[in-house]
C-alpha cells in the first residue's frame, strides 16, 4: 500500500515537472519573457484542475492538496479585498482626511455638514469601528458577551431591510403579476374562439390555457402554504393540486438547469485540451 | 443588562429602517447600515482568519492526522495574504488597483483560485447527472410528474425536441417539445415559482417581525421566553 | 377558517373606501384652443411640485399642439427644455406626439427651474409660453407609498394580532411539516450510529434572514445534541455565522446543564471563498461520515455538489432553502426538504412556543389575502380586458394601484 | 488534399466517440433490465466523454432565437444611436464560459449600434473578466471607439446591494472615479449623467448573489429603467415571472447566448465571422443531454425491474 503512494506521487510527480519544462518551452516561443515562471503557473493550474476532478473517483492526497489550499489562499484573498475595497475604499473616506492621503483615495466626509465643529460623517462613521471592535473582544472570556451587540445591529439591520423590500418584491408585486385574464389578451367572443381552435405555440387557446394554469397553479400553490389548517376535503385537493404544480416546477427548473452545468464542464475541458494540452486551437 | 441591550439594539435599528423607507428625508438611511454591516464584517474577517490560523496551527502542534495539509493551508494563506495588502508587483503603490493585472494577487487568483474555483464548480455536471439517474424514477404520482416534466425540458434545450416532433403541423405546434417546453417554463414553472415567493415574502416579513420583536433570539445564545 | 379569511375581507373593503376616491380624482383638461394656420405650439404647460417625495421630483401637464388633434397631424413629437437657476436651457427629454405629461426625476431641492415645450413639426419647432419658476418641495411623508404601508400594517398587524392571542393561551392548530418530524429521528440515528451531525447554515452572511432561520433551527437541534452528547460539526462560510453559531451552540449546551460538554471547536470558519468553502465541506463529509446532514439557509450553486456527496456517504439529509433556484436539487437529493416558507416557519414551528406559533397563524392570513386579491383581480382582468367592463376595469386598476411596486 | 485529410479525420472521431457514448449507453441499457444498479462512477465517466469528444471534434447544431432572447436584442436595435447603457459583470470566473458570451455578444451589438457603455462589476471576481473582454472584443474590434467617450470601465465596489442602492441616486457617491482613479466628472461619457435614471438601459449578466435579480429589485423596478438581463440557466426560470414587465428579455444560459449570437450574425454582415463561442458550446451540450436523459430512462427501467421482483417474491 504504502510502496503504491510512493510510486503514484514520484509519477506525479515526474509528469509536473514534464509539463513545466514543455510548457515552458512553448511558451518561450512567444514573447513572453517570464516563460518559467509561465510554465509553472499553466501547469499548478492543471494540475489542480486534474486534482479536484481526482475527488469523483475517491478522496486522496491530491485532492486534500488542493483543497487546503484553497481554503488558505482564498481565506486571504477575501480579507485583502474586504480590507482594500472596504476599509481602504469606504470607511477612510468617511472618517479620516489624514488617512485618505496616506492611502491616495479622495477624501468624501464632510458632506453632511458639521454639528459643533465636528463633521457629522466622521463621527457617525466611528460607530461600525466601535461595533466592529466590539466583535472581536468575542477572543475575551470576560468580555465575550458585548460581541452581541454588533450582532444585534446587524441581525436588526437585516430585519428591518428585509421586511419592506420582500414585501415589496415578492409579496406585492408577485400577487399584482397573477392578475392574468383568463380568456387572453384580445378575446372576440365565443363564435371566434370555437371557429378558430387551434393549438398553435402562440395561438389564442394555448395563451388562454397558460394563464390558466397560472392561475390556478399561484392559488393551489398557495393553499399548500397554509399551516393553521388541516389539508382535508377540498382545502387538502387544492393543496394537492398545489403539490403538482411546485413538482412541475422543480423537474422544469432541474431540467433547464443541466445546460449551465455541463458548460462548466466544457470551460474546464477546453482549458485542458486547449491551454495546457494545446491539442485544439 | 447583557440581555436588554442587544434585543433593544435589533428593536430600535429594525424599526427605524422599516420607517425610513416612508419617511423621504431619511429613506436613504438604509444605505448607511448597509455600509456599517459591510465594515464590521471585514472586522469579523480578522476572528476568521484567526481562527482558521487557529486550528491548523494547532494541529501541526499536535501531530494531528493530515498536519501536513495544515502546512498547505497556513503558507497559502500567509502567501496571498502578503500579496494583497502589500501589493506586490501592482504598478502604482498604494494607489494600485488591488487586483491589477500582473500582481501577484491577481495571478495566484488567475492561476490558483480560478482554477480550483471552476474545477469545483463544474463537479455540478457530473453531479446533476448522478442526481437524475437516481432521484427521477416513477416511484409515485408526485415523482412522476417531477420526471415528466424534466424530461420534457430537456428534451426541449436539445435539437432532438424538434427532430422527434417536428412533423406535428403548425396548428398544433404546442405539441412540439421545443415549444411544450418553453410553454410549461412560462406556465406552470411561473406559477410554481410565484406561490413560492409570495410564501417565501410572508415567511420573511414574519421573521423579521419575530426578530425585531425579541420573540425569536436564538442567535444571541438565549431561548426565548 | 372562518377567523383566516373573515379578517382580509373586513380589511380589503375597508381599505377599498378611500381608494376610491383617490381612483375618481382626474385632471381638468383646459379647453383647445381654436385652429391657427401652421404648426401649433402646445399650450397650458404647468409645473407643479411632485408630492410626496423628498423635493427630487416634478410633475409637468400640457395640452397638446392643436395640429396634434388629429392622428398623422403635422406635429411629429415634443422636446422638453429645462433651465436650472436661471441658467441656458437645455433639452431634457423628447416626447412622441400625443403625449401630455412627464415626470422631471432629476430635480434637486434648493434649485429653481423654469421649462419650455416645443412642438416638432417636420422642419420647424415652435415653442410654449415658460412656466413659473418652481422650487421642488420636501415632504415629510411619502403619501405615494401608502399602498405599501397598510399593506405592511395589516400583515404585521394580523401576526401581531396572533402572537398576543397566542400568548393569552389560545391553542393554535398547525399542521405538521414533513422534514421536522424527521429532525429528532435523524439526530438518535447519528447517536446510535456513533457518528457525527453536520449542520451547514447556507454560504451567506448574517445580512440574509435565510441564515438566521437556519441558526434558529440550529438552536433546536444542538438542544437535542446536548440531551444525547452526539457529536455536532458547523463548518461556516462567514465569521460573523460563526460567532453566532457558537453561541447558539453554548447557549443550548448550558441549558442542558453540561456547559463544559460544549467547545468552540464545533463551529469553525472555513473561508468566504464559495467553492473554497464547499471542497472543504466535501472533504469533511466524505473523512468524518456524518450519518446526518443539515442544509438549512441560504445556497447557491453548491447545493447539489454538498447534497451528492452527503448521499455518497449514506447520510440521512434535511434540506432547506428559500432559493427557488436550488430548491428542485435539494428535492433530487436529500431526504427532507423545506421548501421556502417552510423553513421560516420552521423555527417557530419547532421552538413549540405558542408565541412563535401565532406568528405562523398571522402568516397565513397574508396568504388568504393573497388567494381573496387574486381570485378577485383575475376576475376583474378577465371582465375587463374580454368584454371592457367599465366597472371591472376600475376594479383592476385599482387593485394594480394597491399592488405595484412604489417608486 | 490535406485539408480533406483533416476533414475525414474529425469525422472518424466523431463517429468513434459517438459508437463508444451509444454502444456503452445500450450496454448499460442491457444490464438494466437485469435490474443492476449502475455505479455513479460509470455515469461521471460518460458525462466526460460526452463532454470531451465534442470539443475535440466539433459538431454545431442550428438556432433560432426566441422571442424572450429576441427582447433585449431589439431593445438595443430600437435605442436611439448615442443612447447610455450600462452593462455589469456580476460573475466570477467559474461561471464565465456560460455568460461571458453573453456579456461579449450584447456588448458588441451596442457598440455596434453606436451606443455608449458603462461597465462595471458587483463582483470582485468580475474585474478581470470585464477586463478580459475589453481586451478580447471590444479594442481589437471596435478600434475607432474611444475610452471615456464611447465606453468606460468603472470597475467593481464592495458592497453588493448596497453599490446598487447607492447608484441609483448617485453614481458619484460610490464611483467616484473609474477603475484607473480618472474622476468621472472629466469623462464625456458621464456628462449629465448622475445616477442609474439618466441611463436609457441596463444590462445585468450574472447567475449569483448579487445579480440581475438584485438589479431589477434596487435599480431597474425603483428607478423605472428598461433592464435586459443575461443569466446562468440555473437562474433563468427565477427571472420569468419578470418577463416582460420588468425586465424586456432574459438570456438564458449557453442557449441563449447562441440565440444571440445566431441573431447577430444573421443581422450583420460585420459579425458574419465572428466568434461564435455560444454556437460552438452547443454541441456538447446536446450529447451530455442525451446522456442524462438515457440515464433516466435506465435508472427507470431498473427500478420497475426490482420492484416486479420485489413482487413476485
Amino acid at each position: 500500500m504504502k510502496k503504491t503512494a510512493i510510486i503514484v506521487t514520484a509519477v506525479v510527480m515526474g509528469l509536473f515537472i514534464l509539463s513545466w519544462v514543455l510548457k515552458a518551452n512553448a511558451v518561450s516561443a512567444t514573447a513572453e519573457s517570464n516563460y518559467i515562471l509561465r510554465g509553472f503557473l499553466v501547469t499548478i493550474a492543471a494540475f489542480l484542475t486534474l486534482s479536484v476532478l481526482s475527488f469523483l473517483y475517491k478522496d486522496n492526497p491530491f485532492y486534500k492538496f488542493a483543497e487546503h489550499l484553497f481554503v488558505g489562499v482564498s481565506a486571504a484573498f477575501w480579507m485583502c479585498l474586504g480590507f482594500w475595497s472596504t476599509i481602504v475604499g469606504n470607511l477612510i473616506p468617511r472618517v479620516s482626511e489624514g488617512l485618505s492621503n496616506t492611502f491616495k483615495v479622495p477624501y468624501i466626509g464632510g458632506d453632511w455638514g458639521n454639528v459643533l465643529g465636528l463633521d457629522i460623517m466622521n463621527v457617525v462613521f466611528v460607530f461600525p469601528i466601535i461595533f466592529g471592535i466590539m466583535l472581536i473582544m468575542r477572543l475575551s472570556s470576560n468580555y465575550g458577551w458585548i460581541s452581541r451587540w454588533p450582532l444585534a445591529l446587524i441581525v436588526g439591520t437585516t430585519a428591518g431591510l428585509n421586511f419592506v423590500r420582500y414585501l415589496q418584491s415578492d409579496f406585492i408585486q408577485q400577487v399584482s403579476s397573477t392578475f392574468v385574464p383568463l380568456l387572453g389578451n384580445n378575446w372576440t367572443g365565443f363564435g371566434d374562439f370555437f371557429s378558430n381552435l387551434s393549438l398553435d405555440a402562440s395561438g389564442q387557446l394555448v395563451l388562454m390555457l397558460a394563464n390558466w394554469v397560472i392561475f390556478i397553479g399561484v392559488f393551489c400553490g398557495l393553499i399548500y402554504f397554509f399551516f393553521s389548517k388541516e389539508h382535508t376535503g377540498a382545502f387538502g385537493k387544492a393543496s394537492r393540486v398545489g403539490i403538482w404544480i411546485l413538482m412541475i416546477t422543480f423537474g422544469a427548473s432541474f431540467g433547464y438547469t443541466v445546460m449551465g452545468r455541463i458548460s462548466l464542464l466544457v470551460g474546464r475541458i477546453t482549458f485542458l485540451f486547449k491551454d495546457w494540452l494545446e491539442i485544439i486551437s | 443588562m447583557k440581555r436588554e441591550i442587544p434585543l433593544f439594539i435589533t428593536f430600535f435599528v429594525g424599526t427605524l429602517l422599516i420607517i425610513a423607507v416612508f419617511i423621504p428625508p431619511i429613506e436613504n438611511i438604509e444605505k448607511t447600515f448597509t455600509l456599517f454591516f459591510d465594515i464590521i464584517a471585514v472586522f469579523a474577517f480578522f476572528l476568521g482568519g484567526g481562527n482558521l490560523i487557529r486550528v491548523h496551527v494547532h494541529k501541526l502542534v499536535n501531530g494531528k492526522k493530515d498536519w501536513v495539509y495544515s502546512l498547505v493551508t497556513l503558507g497559502g494563506f500567509a502567501l496571498m495574504l502578503i500579496a494583497g495588502l502589500f501589493k506586490i508587483g501592482n504598478d502604482g503603490g498604494i494607489a494600485a488597483s488591488v487586483t491589477a493585472e500582473g500582481s501577484w494577487f491577481q495571478e495566484i487568483f488567475n492561476y490558483v483560485i480560478n482554477p480550483l474555483q471552476s474545477t469545483m464548480y463544474a463537479l455540478l455536471a457530473f453531479f446533476v447527472a448522478s442526481a437524475s439517474y437516481r432521484a427521477f424514477r416513477a416511484k409515485n404520482k408526485e415523482a412522476t410528474i417531477l420526471l415528466i416534466a424534466a424530461f420534457i425540458i430537456l428534451l426541449g434545450r436539445t435539437p432532438f425536441g424538434m427532430m422527434l416532433t417536428g412533423w406535428i403541423p403548425d396548428s398544433f405546434s404546442i405539441f412540439q417539445i421545443p415549444n411544450l417546453a418553453i410553454w410549461i417554463m412560462n406556465s406552470a414553472n411561473l406559477a410554481g415559482q410565484r406561490a413560492i415567493m409570495i410564501g417565501i415574502g410572508l415567511g420573511v416579513v414574519s421573521m423579521s417581525l419575530r426578530l425585531i420583536l425579541g420573540v425569536e433570539r436564538t442567535y444571541l445564545g438565549e431561548e426565548g421566553k | 377558517m372562518k377567523n383566516i379569511f373573515s379578517i382580509p375581507i373586513l380589511v380589503c373593503l375597508v381599505i377599498s373606501i378611500p381608494f376610491s376616491i383617490f381612483a375618481q380624482e382626474k385632471q381638468s383638461d383646459s379647453l383647445i384652443e381654436t385652429s391657427k394656420v401652421i404648426a401649433e405650439p402646445a399650450t397650458s404647460l404647468i409645473v407643479s411640485d411632485y408630492k410626496y417625495d423628498n423635493g427630487n421630483s416634478l410633475k409637468l401637464n400640457w395640452v397638446p399642439s392643436i395640429d396634434d388633434q388629429l392622428p398623422a397631424g403635422k406635429v411629429t413629437g415634443y422636446e422638453l427644455f429645462r433651465s436650472v437657476n436661471g441658467g441656458g436651457f437645455e433639452r431634457i427629454a423628447e416626447f412622441p406626439p400625443q403625449k401630455n405629461s412627464f415626470q422631471d426625476d432629476k430635480v434637486e431641492i434648493g434649485s429653481s427651474y423654469v421649462y419650455y415645450i416645443d412642438a416638432l413639426s417636420k422642419d420647424t419647432a415652435t415653442s410654449s409660453a415658460k412656466t413659473e419658476l418652481i422650487n421642488p418641495e420636501r415632504e415629510w411623508f411619502n403619501a405615494g407609498k401608502i399602498p405599501l404601508l397598510i399593506m405592511a400594517l395589516i400583515i404585521a398587524g394580523s401576526i401581531f394580532y396572533f402572537i398576543e392571542t397566542a400568548r393569552r393561551g389560545k391553542t393554535l392548530f398547525v399542521r405538521k411539516i414533513a422534514g421536522l418530524e424527521a429532525i429528532d429521528d435523524a439526530i438518535g440515528r447519528a447517536t446510535e450510529m456513533g457518528r457525527p451531525i453536520l449542520f451547514i447554515p447556507g454560504i451567506q452572511d448574517m445580512d440574509d434572514v435565510q441564515t438566521l432561520a437556519g441558526l434558529t433551527i440550529l438552536g433546536r437541534v444542538s438542544k437535542v445534541i446536548a440531551d444525547y452528547d452526539t457529536r455536532i460539526f458547523m463548518p461556516v462560510s462567514r465569521s460573523l455565522v460563526m460567532t453566532a453559531g457558537r453561541e447558539t451552540i453554548k447557549a443550548a449546551y448550558q441549558s442542558a446543564g453540561r456547559p463544559d460538554a460544549y467547545s468552540d471547536d464545533m463551529v469553525n470558519y472555513i473561508t468566504d471563498e464559495q467553492f473554497g468553502y464547499v471542497a472543504a465541506v466535501d472533504g469533511i463529509m466524505v473523512r468524518e461520515k456524518p450519518a446526518t446532514v443539515f442544509l438549512l439557509g441560504a445556497f447557491f450553486a453548491e447545493s447539489l455538489i454538498l447534497a451528492e456527496t452527503g448521499n455518497s456517504i449514506g447520510a440521512i439529509q434535511i434540506a432547506g432553502t428559500a432559493r427557488p433556484a436550488q430548491l428542485p436539487f435539494f428535492i433530487a437529493a436529500c431526504d427532507f426538504t423545506l421548501i421556502g416558507e417552510e423553513l421560516f416557519a420552521a423555527s417557530a414551528y419547532l421552538s413549540g412556543e405558542p408565541k412563535q406559533m401565532g406568528s405562523l397563524k398571522g402568516q397565513d392570513v397574508g396568504k388568504a389575502i393573497a388567494l381573496i386579491v387574486i381570485l378577485i383581480g383575475v376576475i376583474a382582468a378577465t371582465f375587463s380586458t374580454a368584454w371592457d367592463i367599465a366597472f371591472m376595469t376600475s376594479i383592476y386598476d385599482f387593485f394594480t394601484t394597491i399592488f405595484s411596486v412604489s417608486k | 488534399m490535406n485539408n480533406f485529410l483533416l476533414i475525414s479525420l474529425s469525422d472518424i472521431g466523431v463517429i468513434i466517440s459517438l459508437i463508444v457514448i451509444f454502444g456503452g449507453l445500450l450496454w448499460l441499457f442491457v444490464r438494466s433490465i437485469k435490474a443492476k444498479e449502475v455505479d455513479r462512477r460509470i455515469i461521471f465517466i460518460f458525462i466526460f466523454v460526452a463532454v470531451a469528444a465534442p470539443i475535440l471534434f466539433p459538431i454545431t447544431f442550428q438556432e433560432s432565437a426566441t422571442e424572450v432572447v429576441k427582447g433585449v436584442y431589439n431593445k438595443i436595435e430600437n435605442l436611439p444611436a448615442g443612447s447610455r447603457i450600462l452593462i455589469s459583470f456580476d460573475f466570477d470566473p467559474a461561471m464565465a464560459p456560460e455568460v461571458q458570451p453573453m456579456a461579449n455578444a450584447i456588448s458588441a451589438h451596442a457598440l455596434e449600434k453606436g451606443h455608449k457603455i458603462i461597465f462595471m462589476s458587483l463582483w470582485a471576481t468580475g474585474q478581470a473578466l470585464l477586463s478580459q473582454t475589453l481586451e478580447t472584443v471590444i479594442i481589437p474590434q471596435f478600434p475607432e471607439k474611444e475610452e471615456f467617450v464611447d465606453y468606460v470601465n468603472i470597475g467593481y465596489k464592495a458592497g453588493n446591494e448596497g453599490v446598487l442602492n447607492v447608484i441609483v441616486a448617485d453614481f458619484r457617491q460610490m464611483f467616484p472615479t473609474d477603475v484607473n482613479s480618472v474622476p468621472l466628472d472629466s469623462m464625456p461619457i458621464f456628462y449629465n449623467l448622475k445616477s442609474c435614471k439618466d441611463l436609457d438601459m441596463i444590462v445585468s449578466i450574472g447567475g449569483g448573489k448579487p445579480g440581475p435579480k438584485e438589479w431589477v429589485l434596487f435599480v431597474g423596478d425603483p428607478g423605472n429603467i428598461p433592464m435586459g438581463v443575461g443569466v446562468a440557466a440555473v437562474v433563468a426560470p427565477q427571472l420569468y415571472p419578470y418577463y416582460p414587465k420588468q425586465v424586456v428579455g432574459i438570456l438564458g444560459g449557453v442557449k441563449g447566448a447562441a440565440e444571440y449570437e445566431s441573431e447577430l450574425v444573421k443581422n450583420y454582415q460585420k459579425f458574419e465571422d465572428m466568434e461564435t463561442p455560444g454556437l460552438r458550446m452547443m454541441g456538447p451540450q446536446t450529447l451530455a443531454h442525451i446522456v442524462i436523459m438515457s440515464f433516466i430512462i435506465i435508472g427507470n427501467v431498473i427500478f420497475f425491474r426490482s420492484r416486479r421482483k420485489d413482487g413476485t417474491k
